[in-house]
């Protein structure tokens, strides 16, 4: 086994007294996807946010590659994480083709000089930038949107644009916040489809996800948070029958849920209203 | 030392002034996000109405009673501050209540411009400083060689009273607790059955009485006014405002004295003297944002992602 | 939103009936009185019937919208009601503007209705006729704008463009000439001007409702580098059309400047989103530093520098302030640094009036700052000619400064399309978001400070010596805020919006300077009125204008005209946090 | 609610358009154009040109300079001073900015009929008018500048040089009115220890500097030099500061709007000391203003007292009688009153055998130079550099209020 892409180690997040992460740890293997689930309020955006270097963990630290994660968004970014947010954040004003270029931008290398005179390298990068932007729209079954701006997509494109755009920035790793909130049963098994094909191009990838169901389908290896604790973690299969998760996670006895969890497995596709957190 | 004491007396009075005005500031900053630039203006224009009472309202056989004359004078500075600051309320920042922040601080500094113009072009004489009626208290108290003006000290009283009703009102009043609330969240706060409308139309109000109540005794205080005095406290009390903690009603009162300290302290002692007096105060303002934006007693802003 | 209270016949009717009344309008009597200051009043008052043919000023324009609007009315056009619309504005507008002025001049109603034995309903009947126009096309809701082909043959495209800038280039020059000079022997240029204003308004209203301004933009897309050229020929011809005069060319020269300036401004405020209040700071160190390194007899320094080396000194200082002053958005976000960029505002002004080290003249100002000169020797503020025709003096100025806006233009525009144009869009969009993606904000926000200095230094330097004095009241407060005007009116993060948002913030109150009183009230509640019923300004950013299209299928006007009433308050999107 | 919006803007429009129009209604009654006696006007309309800040804050004494010169062509257009002729005014605005005024003066310059042009207010505003009046032979006869480099140039003291033939003005500079204050204030009134305050403009500046190295030379002490905003109110801050120095007197450098608050500041803060100034604070606003706390403060101004003169109390009769609505004349009303007629004298003289052309620029230009009459502020005469030759200067002192004359004298330097 190759050494994991990235590990968090005991992170432990404090907001002034109130303890949001305590002692999470989690693992990821090059290509693997991870899932994260909990409960509202159970620290799972605090996590990422560690993740993502807009905090630094209190206590803990997490490194990717084995290198400490830088404390700034951008650095982060560049050393190689990219993110979507829980509740979309495109840049509404520009095109979905200008989204995924802004994420090309830690990989282009162009000084204001070279842009104020537009030499023949200016322009054979920013010819690449768009091709690649293309490239991944097309990738990302958005294709044809290349010119609309990105408000006036329909939501599930838009969920589709912001992950093209994480894309862009070459990560290694891609977090993913709720990818499939809001998404009626066909968009979110096209979501799970993508996620299996960014896979596939070698990025390991860490969902956020509320629809268990979809999250057990997909990951290879499942986190249960709970409280800003990591309750159980394990494949999906182990987590999916672990009586507490079934308890703590749902509030239910675990009888009755794990009725409600094989009914729901039975009717292909049922999905989550997307209750946000 | 007699120099020092005689500064400080001075930078006080000019402190009560400019926190009352910053309380406006402060209060409405922490419930819409607005820098409510005309609100220096609103400060300005009590003054004329005051004057303008005085100068016309008044009968002449009282205008030498004081008990009768300051009263009045103040209920004008500060019903006219009031009715104008609703009016702008009304007709220009609530259409942009859910525009980009620019949009009202743009529009913000329009009526900024209209309304000192407005003075200028509608008050009879308002091109030039006008004279404003002492009408009672003159004098001074002298402590040792250093005087304390009796109408600055009236100035630095009110504005201590008042800030501690204000205080009190929005600890333990229910309308006070509905300004918390939105300035909280205000999404929140309509979802508690309160109406965020009504709440931030009361917080200009109480911003703009401030205000006007500010501008009347500035008047007294100076015998002066020019439709000039605006801008200026305006954005003194605006760095009042943040060197207190935006938000906070104590914080912008202390944020005040501080401004008006730093002013007559730098003026004596700083080199560049009274030349650059004001320079000095842009300069604590923007070694307080960049360096403490959440200001004395300000809360720190959470990072949201 | 298209209300249809009408029946379209009775729509139609209405619509004629305007036609003809604007029509009649044009030929009645205006004033019950002799205005007695100047050509245009006698004329006023004309009964058609003295002198059948000798229709002039905003009559003359309001009878060839009058002919023009019959035409559409009867005839089917495309686009019809828009087009009427549009030309029902305009006659509205002559009717008003003249009303008040007449009723005003004339002291009571009197004036513009029936007195004295003599009746005047001219201004009255034109506010009838645009009513009754607009009325009309309440019948049926608004049509589309028509799309138009743009894929013809390239030379027939090219002929389109070029026929489209000459009528610009007359424009502008008709524009600028309207209503005369003003001044003592013409008291009624403003009235006029703003007449003018109305006709030309109702006509673009009207070519912008045939989709005719959108064909010509599509176009001028498309030939990117020929409309280029096309246009700066075009700027270089204005000279040789009326507007060359000595006056005008100063105007345009000052007009140049600012708008040289405000594109700058409009890196940082229009595309990176960051309010700054003391933008005015950077042309003013630009022109102190000019001015100091000009030879001028009263600058401490006594240095005199060729102009391309002052040029490049003034951008780099201006630059380095810029990124000083910029450095707080590290760590100070969206509105508090808008208060950081007004105190150094603030603090230059002060500076510069306390003579800082010796270097801005206090009070005194730095006068008497040689002209630039040409290769020749020939100083720039001397008359020359061209091409066998004399041109006036500050021609060439004007020259420099159209280069100097196509400099301005050009790397604005490159800027803008580029890794750090679309870094400092993201920002202003969504800055969590930017950060997420890599960008580091800081760094570019203080690059986006330091661009706009940079432009800025350098309309500074062209700034000192076409003014030939420089002193701190050029570089109040009022000046950051018409600037940012300049930007807003315009259009945030648009080209051509920023200069047209400089022509107009400085070509009106030239133009009225009757009103020279009221200047600062207006512009106060202009910029309150902007941000309330059309905060995306006249000529919006791309991005924008492509959400107003998708408006536009909903039947609403597209109000390219300044002259027109925008249609209904365009809810500005929230940004998403 | 939008539609009320709109509403209420037409209507402000409306307004304004109408209350800004009806002053030139009295001056033009609608109907009929005949304005009493009838001068022959054949042979056409000259110009008159203002170049004043019409709007902003120094609006006061841009209006009284306009007004004032408004006065001066109505009554020449009365009187057909002119023969032949009817003169307008045309006022421009220069905002008091520097470019707006040189834009204003190009205007002005290339009507063919502007004979000269009053003003500008600010020396930094005439700094750019010169040179693009000068250029077109255009006589400038400022009320208000006061800086000597606009006619004598940089190094006025040692080495004077015309600056520009065509520039003329009526008002006195810092370099006489500064230390003939000062004479007055240390060796008549015997004020050894002086704090000068000066407002930092052009004017202010000139003036405090010129009165201090005067005051030094006559042995005094300055022993403060501040400087207060041009806009202030508050003065506490200055006063603090130069109250334990002790002065025996205070000169202001600057105008009245804030030398009468400064000055009963002053005085409230227990400093029992005169105040004194130059013409820009000889106004009775500054009574109004500083109340009961002016008693005993002084001033100088140019020319011999106003009221004695018959001249300045026709002026001022006829201003008030015009403009009962405006602002009064202000600082430089009467000025611009004499600048004007200056002009239209020497315009009188010019066309009285001839018609108005480009040619005769020259000899106007030769004839103000040569003017000499008697105005509201005394005898109107040009020197060689261009700068009035009435170097009267009178001292006032405040009573109840009002400026009374001490004495009257010249600058013996």
């Amino acid at each position: 086994m190759t050494a994991p892409i990235l590990r968090a180690q005991d992170v432990t997040m404090i907001f002034g007294g109130l303890t949001a992460l305590s002692e999470v740890s989690l693992t990821l293997d090059r290509g693997q996807i991870v899932g994260l689930i909990g409960p509202n309020g159970a620290g799972k955006t605090t996590f990422f946010n560690c993740l993502t270097g807009l905090y630094t963990p209190s206590k803990g630290q997490v490194l990717l590659n084995g290198r400490q994660l830088p404390s700034d968004p951008a650095q982060v970014t560049i050393a190689g994480i990219a993110r979507t947010f829980q509740n979309i954040r495109l840049f509404p004003n520009m095109t979905a083709v200008e989204n995924v270029m802004v994420g090309r931008h830690a990989r282009m290398k162009q000084g204001p000089i070279a842009t104020i005179f537009r030499g023949p390298r200016f322009r054979k990068g920013e010819n690449e930038a768009r091709d690649r932007a293309k490239e991944l729209l097309a990738f990302a079954g958005i294709g044809r949107a290349g010119d609309e701006l990105a408000r006036n997509l329909p939501y599930g494109d838009q969920r589709r644009l912001e992950i093209a755009r994480a894309l862009a920035t070459d990560p290694q790793v891609l977090l993913l916040d709720e990818p499939t909130a809001g998404m009626n049963p066909q968009e979110t098994e096209a979501t799970r489809q993508l996620i299996f094909k960014i896979r596939d191009l070698g990025v390991s990838v860490v969902v956020i996800e509320h629809d268990t169901k979809f999250i057990f389908g997909l990951c290879d290896h499942v986190s249960v948070l709970v409280q800003g604790k990591l309750l159980v973690e394990g494949p999906p299969e182990v987590v999916r029958n672990d009586p507490h998760v079934i308890e703590a996670y749902l509030g239910k006895p675990p009888e009755e849920v794990q009725a409600e969890v094989q009914h729901a497995a039975e009717l292909l596709g049922g999905h989550d209203k997307g209750v946000n957190q | 030392m007699t120099t020092l004491l005689q500064q400080l007396v001075y930078g006080l009075i000019l402190g009560g002034t400019v926190g009352l005005i910053a309380l406006g500031y402060t209060m409405v900053y922490g419930i819409v996000q607005l820098i409510n630039f005309a609100h220096g203006e609103i400060f300005m224009v009590g003054a004329f109405g005051a004057l303008a009472t005085f100068t016309w309202v008044i009968p002449e056989g009282v205008k030498g009673t004081w008990y009768i004359t300051l009263p009045l004078m103040v209920i004008a500075g500060a019903v006219v501050s009031m009715v104008l600051a609703l009016i702008i309320e009304r007709l220009a920042y609530k259409p942009l209540r859910n525009a980009p922040r620019l949009a009202p601080l743009i529009t913000a500094l329009g009526v900024s411009v209209a309304l000192k113009e407005a003075v200028r072009l509608w008050y009879p004489g308002a091109t030039a400083p006008l004279p404003f009626p002492k009408a009672f208290l003159a004098g001074n108290i002298d402590i040792g060689p250093v005087v304390f003006p009796k109408t600055g000290l009236l100035l630095i009283v009110v504005t201590i009273v008042l800030t501690t009703l204000l205080q009190i009102y929005i600890n333990k009043s229910r309308m006070g607790r509905a300004m918390r609330a939105t300035a909280q969240d205000p999404d929140v706060a309509r979802l508690m059955g309160i109406n965020p409308d009504r709440t931030i139309v009361l917080t200009f109000a109480i911003g703009a009485v401030l205000a006007g109540v500010a501008g009347v005794l500035y008047g007294i205080h100076l015998t002066n006014i020019s439709i000039d005095i605006g801008f200026q406290n305006g954005i003194f009390a605006f760095t009042a405002a943040v060197l207190g903690g935006i938000g906070s009603i104590r914080g912008a009162v202390i944020g005040g004295f501080i401004i008006g300290l730093v002013k007559t302290i730098a003026g004596q002692y700083l080199p560049g003297g009274t030349q650059y007096d004001y320079v000095w105060i842009f300069v604590v303002l923007i070694a307080v944002l960049v360096f403490r934006p959440q200001g004395l007693f300000g809360e720190t802003e959470r990072v949201r992602a | 939103m298209t209300k249809t209270f009408l029946s379209p016949p009775i729509a139609r009717i209405l619509g004629i009936a305007g036609a003809v009344l604007a029509i009649v309008a044009a030929m009645l009597p205006w004033t019950t009185f002799v205005l007695n200051k100047g050509a245009w009043p006698d004329k006023a008052t004309l009964q058609f019937f003295d002198a059948p043919f000798a229709l002039t000023g905003f009559r003359w324009e309001l009878f060839l919208v009058g002919i023009v609007a019959l035409v559409c009315s009867v005839v089917k056009v495309p686009a019809q009601r828009r087009v009427l619309r549009g030309l029902g504005f305009g006659v509205a507008a002559i009717g008003l503007v003249n009303f008040l002025f007449i009723t005003a001049e004339g002291g009571g109603l009197g004036a513009v209705t029936a007195a004295d034995g003599a009746s005047a309903f001219g201004s009255v009947a034109a506010l009838v006729a645009g009513g009754l126009l607009i009325l009309g096309t309440f019948g049926q809701p608004l049509e589309e704008i028509p799309r138009w082909k743009t894929n013809l043959p390239t030379p027939v495209e090219y002929l389109g463009l070029l026929v489209s800038f000459a009528v610009l280039l007359y424009v502008v020059s008709l524009t600028l000439t309207a209503g005369g000079q003003g001044g003592a022997a013409n008291p009624y240029s403003g009235p006029m001007f703003l007449s003018f204003l109305g006709f030309g308004g109702g006509l673009m209203a009207a070519a912008a409702g045939l989709g005719i301004l959108r064909w010509i933009s599509k176009l001028s897309e498309k030939h990117r580098a020929f409309s280029i050229i096309v246009l700066l020929l075009c700027a270089f011809l204005l000279p040789f059309t009326n507007a060359g005069t000595e006056y005008w060319m100063t105007v345009a020269a000052n007009i140049g400047v600012y708008a040289a300036t405000a594109i700058g401004l409009n890196i940082v405020v229009g595309l990176a989103g960051l309010l700054d209040l003391g933008y005015v700071a950077f042309l003013g160190i630009g022109a102190f530093v000019a001015a100091n390194l000009s030879g001028a007899a009263a600058s401490s320094l006594g240095i005199h520098l060729p102009f391309y080396l002052v040029v490049i000194i003034s951008a780099a200082i201006a630059g380095i302030f810029g990124a000083v002053v910029g450095s707080p958005t590290l760590r100070v976000r969206g509105d508090y640094l808008a208060i950081v960029t007004l105190a150094f505002g603030e603090i230059f002004q002060i500076a510069a009036r306390n003579n800082i080290g010796g270097l801005t003249g206090g009070s005194n100002s730095i006068p008497n700052i040689p002209p630039l000169q040409w290769f020749d020797g020939t100083a720039y503020n001397e008359s020359i000619t061209l091409f066998g025709t004399p041109l006036p003096s500050g021609v060439l100025y004007y020259f420099l400064i159209v280069v100097l806006i196509a400099a301005v233009m050009a790397v604005f525009a490159n800027l803008k399309n580029s890794r750090m144009g679309r870094a400092w869009i993201a920002i202003r969009e969504d800055e969590d978001a930017a950060r997420a993606m890599g960008i580091k904000t800081g760094k570019a926000k203080i690059l986006a400070f330091l661009c706009g200095a940079v432009l800025a230094g350098i309309a500074g330097a062209v700034f000192a010596h076409k003014t030939s004095t420089v002193g701190y009241e050029s570089f109040l407060f009022m000046e950051s805020v018409t600037l940012l005007a300049a930007v807003i009116l315009g259009g945030m993060g648009s080209i051509p919006g920023a200069v047209l948002g400089a022509s107009l913030l400085f070509v009106l109150p030239e133009k009225l300077r009757a009103f020279s009183d009221y200047r600062l009230l207006i512009f106060g509640l202009a910029l309150i009125l902007i941000m309330r019923f059309r905060p995306q300004g006249l000529i919006p950013d791309r991005h924008r204008r492509a959400e107003l299209a998708g408006e536009d299928a909903e039947g609403h006007t597209l109000a390219e005209t300044p002259g027109d009433e925008p249609e209904q308050p365009r809810p500005q999107e929230v940004p998403a946090r | 609610m939008r539609k009320k919006v709109a509403t209420a803007a037409v209507l402000a429009a409306g307004a304004l358009l109408i209350t800004s129009c009806s002053t030139n209604k009295s001056e033009t009654p609608g109907g009929n154009a005949a304005g009493g006696n009838q001068c022959d006007t054949s042979k056409g309309t000259l110009t008159v040109g203002v170049i004043a800040p019409l709007s902003g804050e120094l609006t006061a004494l841009g209006v009284g300079i306009r007004n004032s010169a408004q006065l001066a062509v109505d009554q020449a257009n009365e009187k057909c001073t002119v023969k032949g002729y009817k003169l307008v005014l045309d006022p421009q605005d220069d905002e008091k900015n520097p470019q707006k005024a040189g834009q204003a003066a190009t205007k002005l310059s290339s009507d063919p009929n502007t004979v000269g042009v009053i003003g500008t207010l600010n020396s930094s505003t005439s700094q750019t008018v010169q040179p693009i009046l000068s250029g077109k032979k255009i006589v400038q006869i400022s009320p208000a500048n006061t800086s000597p480099t606009l006619t004598r140039g940089e190094d006025y003291k040692n080495a004077p040089k015309r600056q520009f033939d065509t520039y003329f003005r009526v008002c006195t500079t810092d370099d006489s009115q500064g230390p003939f204050a000062a004479n007055y204030l240390v060796q008549k009134a015997g004020k050894k220890k002086i704090a000068v305050i000066a407002d930092g403009k052009t004017y202010g500046e000139g003036l405090a500097n010129e009165f201090e190295a005067k005051a030094k030379a006559n042995g005094a002490t300055i022993v403060a030099r501040e400087k207060v905003g041009e806009k202030d109110t508050d003065f506490s801050g200055v006063i603090g500061k130069i109250k334990p120095l002790a002065p025996e007197a205070v000169y202001y450098g600057g105008e009245y709007g804030a030398a009468g608050p400064l000055s009963k500041q002053i005085k409230e803060a227990g400093l029992n000391i005169p105040l004194m100034g130059g013409d820009g604070i000889v106004d009775d606003t500054y009574g109004k203003l500083g109340g009961a706390a002016t008693q005993g403060d002084l001033a100088t101004s140019v020319g011999a007292p106003a009221d004695k003169l018959p001249e300045a109390k026709a002026f001022i009769d006829a201003y008030n009688a015009k403009f009962p609505k405006d602002q009064g004349y202000s600082a430089y009303g009467s000025m611009s009153y004499d600048a004007t007629n200056a002009l239209i004298g020497a315009l009188a003289t010019t066309l009285a055998n001839a018609d108005w052309s480009d040619s005769q620029r020259e000899t106007l230009i030769k004839n103000v130079q040569s003017y000499k009459q008697k105005g509201a502020n005394g005898d109107i005469a040009f020197d060689q550099y261009g700068d009035s030759t009435n170097k009267l200067l009178t001292v006032y002192q405040v009573n109840n209020g009002k400026f009374e004359p001490v004495e009257t004298g010249k600058l013996d330097s």
